[in-house]
């Protein structure tokens, strides 16, 4: 049924885009303007961005798969903002070795947008092997050698994502980011200075794909809470009068 | 004496790994190296032996083009030829997409909104008790308030932006405890440490 | 010719998104025999896909950086960390084809518990510090949200602890206030706005219409 | 606010509220040191129980004996210290109930720590058990959630054989069980947190499965909304390992935890004290 309210919702606004001059439009979310002057910071300081979509962060065929492209929108984003404004951009690559070849077509696709692909170098893609152990020291070890000015990190987090925040604020870093895995939410909204809770991520990929589709599809979104809101309070009023609820909903 | 050298050797990368709290130092960055190298390492060792067990003992068809849309992964090496890596990739994502669909909205909206009214109907027609009804409404209001912060059409303004602040505290608290959750894990981990130099080290030695 | 190589470039992969997830999805709703098969062929797949990029092409990679930082940077240290490296995958791989018994050999079971499995263990410990140190910073009652945070995280901190239990006999049943009451209305608002988010990624990556995936070349 | 490092002619309580990061090195030290010492000298601070861990063990113990219990071990090597004290008393309590028990792991490592530890910590032939007729180790399947999807449909599409290589048909035990409806419980163990569902989705929901759950106390808080309707009981952290020993009676590593635990804390609570305090000094001046 909800995937039916989404689908129709869905065609709907799909119908909706092909006016050219509809412009849908979001709340602000101040984490974004934030990885502008992030990428600032770092060529003040003459120090890299570094991007992390997680250790675990490159899981394609798995319920989480949605977050893995969420962190690849943001990580076209980046590698565009980076090569239009000449930063340094180091992307910590998730152990998954079966996403490499999406990783690096994304970061090169950022890079063609801005017209400067001959830029993009395959050594900035750092692979540290299984597990997140060795990548949280790696990623650390990048962060203590090389210097942090902007490390945005989107993605799948896991419980070593602390490490790595807490290791760039250390070293100096502007924090940002975000995940959609709400355990892991309480690391990003302590140690980061700008964060994304939980789905603002997909919100905020909308955003910076500056892409229509992307951003009716937060629209379709907001119809399915809408429609949430409707079973929360429907549901109220039958649980009330004593009808099973439950049930009905698990059918 | 391989039990002390398993001692010796652990208690070094446990100090190795840690050291780095003080500072960035070369023992730090030997320990990384090393680890760098045993997680690569075992991953390969793995995967090998996912593929023989998988494909190379069976040598069926279904297995064999599995290997071969593997292989085609590394064409991405290739500048000319690397958008063929996107075909793998893709059957990757569909087999994500279809999994995370199918079990999304049963489990992470229906149920979750159905758990929200059963705990409300529990607490007024069987359990009765005055605390678990207030319960059932503090996790009531909690749902509906959070979800508002979430709404990004509407600005946070006047009575929508109250709700949406009191969705802001329930948040907070349920990362609170998550932060206390992981940090008592870690602690644990930490004493697990410290056990493994008492027993691995320090007894050998003679010293606890 | 040109559209022929961007039919096959970029369409036909935007085709398997779609007929990969409906065929996985199809079971869920439909039981036909030979759904169900193909289902299981493309799980049977991924594993074998990602097996065999795990066995390289991370190390590819890994390589490109090494190299790469030798060049910028030329100095004793930077060759012995990489010779390191290469001699523990060296080491492993070694154990694991000389021994009877792979992986199971007491000598690489040796090597895997004195290295992977303690460091791992000690990455989490690490983290104790790292998550002390962030809360000295940002757990102060300065406003409504950060009063919250320090509440939920301090209340259900000192229910795990075992002589605050005994100390504090009440703040057993309050920090299981906390953990099944505004805990559970924050959290499940929160599952059910991410699951909406990605339930929508889904049936847009189904309609073809997703980007973040489309035009990568 | 505190982010601002004190100076010099602020007093005592700020300077300790703002330490900045190289000097805050020392209260991880202090509670290092703290934390050794019990594990040398124990104290026996006595402990509490909780519901969860209560209902846990009860469910278990309610099971008439010879039901088949499906223990999906998802363990990770690195993260045995949290979990290692709740798998083991589990297992000592579903042997001494004479429950029948089939393994299958969900993550690599777990293979070799199950056979690892019933090999050594608790054996199962010191219950009385045989392999094949009481037990039975399935080993290990990759698929994830789908791997849980396969076993309740069809154990034998997932495991032809088990993790010896004998096929399933040919283990006494294996004979009558061929889906779901030869278990009588699942018991999951997982170490990343948002995996709750699977057994929610794969077991509970489509097959009213009873269902206990163990797992890391990070995981504790996303595991909780489904206790008790869905969950009938659950373990998280080393926390609930030391309860689950006393709870069932069997002593284990749990306890030896539990006294570190409490020191090691204080130095840490104690800075958080400071920063708040130095907080309410700076804004009231």
């Amino acid at each position: 049924m909800v995937l039916l309210v989404i689908a129709g919702a869905s065609y709907y606004y799909f119908e909706k885009l092909k006016d050219p001059s509809y412009q849908p439009k979001l709340r602000d979310i101040p984490a974004i303007v934030a990885i502008k002057e992030g990428v600032g910071k770092s060529l003040e300081e003459d120090k890299p961005v570094h991007y992390q979509m997680g250790a675990s962060g490159g899981q394609l065929y798995s319920t989480l798969v949605s977050m893995t492209l969420v962190a690849l929108t943001f990580l076209r984003y980046i590698s565009r903002l980076c090569a239009e404004m000449g930063a340094r951009l180091i992307v910590h690559m998730p152990y998954q070795a079966e996403s490499i070849p999406l990783i690096e077509g994304t970061t090169l696709e950022g890079y063609r947008e801005a017209g400067k692909p001959e830029e993009f170098q395959r050594e900035n893609l750092r692979y540290y092997g299984r597990g997140a152990l060795t990548w949280t020291q790696g990623v650390t070890a990048s962060f203590a050698q090389e210097g942090v000015g902007l490390n945005l990190a989107i993605g799948i987090f896991y419980s070593d994502c602390p490490i790595s925040l807490e290791m760039a604020k250390y070293m100096g870093g502007l924090n940002v980011g975000g995940t959609g895995r709400w355990i892991m939410v309480y690391a990003f909204a302590m140690m980061c200075d700008y964060v994304f809770l939980g789905e603002e991520i997909y919100a905020a990929a909308a955003v910076v794909s500056q892409d229509k589709m992307m951003l009716v599809g937060m629209l379709i979104e907001e119809v399915g809470k809408f429609f949430v809101f409707l079973l929360l309070g429907l549901g109220l009023i039958l649980s009330l009068v004593g009808m099973d609820v439950v049930s009905l909903l698990n059918m | 004496m391989a039990d002390l050298l398993m001692g010796l050797v652990g208690t070094f990368f446990i100090v190795a790994t840690l050291s780095v709290l003080w500072k960035d130092n070369i023992v730090f960055r030997f320990g990384q190296a090393a680890v760098m190298g045993a997680a690569t390492a075992h991953y390969m060792i793995m995967s090998a032996t996912s593929i023989q067990s998988m494909v190379l003992s069976q040598m069926q068809i279904i297995p064999i083009l599995g290997l071969i849309l593997g292989l085609l992964m590394y064409t991405r090496l290739f500048t000319k030829i690397s958008w063929v890596s996107k075909y793998p990739s893709s059957i990757l994502v569909g087999v994500g997409i279809g999994v995370m669909l199918a079990g999304t909205i049963k489990g992470q909206i229906l149920q979750q909104v159905g758990m929200t009214l059963g705990d409300i109907q529990t607490a007024l027609f069987t359990t009765g008790d005055a605390m678990a009804i207030l319960n059932s409404v503090i996790i009531f209001v909690g749902v509906v308030t959070s979800l508002v912060y979430f709404l990004f059409t509407i600005e946070h303004k006047g009575t929508v932006g109250l709700i949406a602040k009191v969705g802001r505290v329930f948040l907070m608290i349920s990362l609170g405890a998550n932060f206390s959750g992981e940090l008592v894990w870690y602690q644990t981990q930490m004493i697990g440490r410290l056990m493994f130099i008492i027993q691995e080290l320090l007894v050998p030695l003679g010293l606890a | 010719m040109m559209n022929m190589s961007a039919t096959w470039r970029t369409l036909v992969p935007v085709l398997i998104v779609s007929l990969t997830s409906i065929i996985v999805l199809a079971p869920f709703f439909i039981n036909i025999g030979l759904l169900n098969d193909m289902s299981n062929v493309l799980s049977s797949w991924t594993v074998i896909i990602s097996a065999v990029t795990g066995t390289a092409l991370g190390l590819v990679y890994m390589t490109h950086a090494i190299y790469a930082s030798y060049q910028r940077n030329k100095q004793t240290e930077q060759l012995v960390m990489a010779a390191t490296t290469y001699a523990f995958i060296i080491l492993h791989i070694g154990l694991a084809i000389t021994q009877p018994g792979g992986v199971n050999s007491s000598a690489y079971q040796w090597w895997y518990t004195v290295v992977y499995q303690n460091v791992g263990a000690t990455i989490y410990a690490f983290m104790f510090f790292t998550l002390a140190s962030s809360a000295y910073r940002t757990m102060i009652l300065n406003s409504v949200e950060a009063a919250s945070l320090a509440a939920g995280g301090l209340i259900y901190t000192l229910r795990q602890i075992p002589i605050f239990q005994t100390w504090f006999p009440w703040m057993v049943p309050l920090g299981e206030w906390i953990l099944l009451v505004p805990n559970v209305g924050g959290s499940r608002g929160a599952v059910i706005a991410a699951a909406l988010a990605a339930t929508v990624y889904g049936v847009r990556t189904i309609w073809g219409k997703e980007i973040s995936l489309r035009e990568v070349s | 606010m505190s982010d601002r490092p004190a100076g010099k002619d602020e007093n005592i309580i700020v300077q300790l509220g703002t330490l900045p990061p190289n000097k805050y090195f020392l209260v991880h030290l202090a509670g290092i040191i703290l934390m050794f010492i019990p594990l040398i000298f124990p104290m026996g601070l006595p402990v509490q129980t909780s519901q969860p861990v209560i209902d846990y063990v009860n469910t278990i113990e309610a099971l008439p004996e010879g039901s088949v219990v499906a223990v999906s071990f998802g363990a990770s090597a690195s993260l045995l210290d949290e979990q290692e004290a709740q798998f083991l008393a589990t297992w000592k309590i579903l042997f001494s109930n004479k429950l029948k028990v089939i393994f299958y792991s969900t993550t690599e490592d777990a293979n070799i720590i199950l056979e690892r530890h019933l090999g050594t910590k608790v054996k199962p032939s010191d219950y009385g058990y045989t392999y094949g007729v009481d037990y039975a180790l399935l080993g290990y399947s990759p698929l994830g959630e789908a791997g849980q999807s396969a076993f309740v449909r069809n154990i034998r599409s997932l495991y032809p054989v088990d993790y010896y290589g004998t096929p399933l048909n040919n283990i006494p035990l294996m004979q009558d069980i061929n889906d779901q409806s030869g278990v009588d419980l699942i018991i999951f163990e997982y170490t990343s947190c948002t995996d709750v569902e699977w057994v929610i989705r794969q077991w509970v929901v489509p097959f009213n499965k009873p269902a206990l759950i163990t797992t890391l106390g990070c995981c504790g808080p996303m595991a909780a909304p489904y206790y008790p309707s869905q969950i009938k009981g659950f373990l998280s952290g080393s926390g609930a390992g030391t309860e689950i020993e006393v709870v069932s009676g069997f002593p284990g590593p749990g306890a030896a935890m539990s006294d570190s635990k409490s020191l090691g804390i204080l130095p840490w609570l104690l800075s958080m004290v400071f920063a708040n305090l130095a907080w309410f000094l700076r804004r009231s001046k």
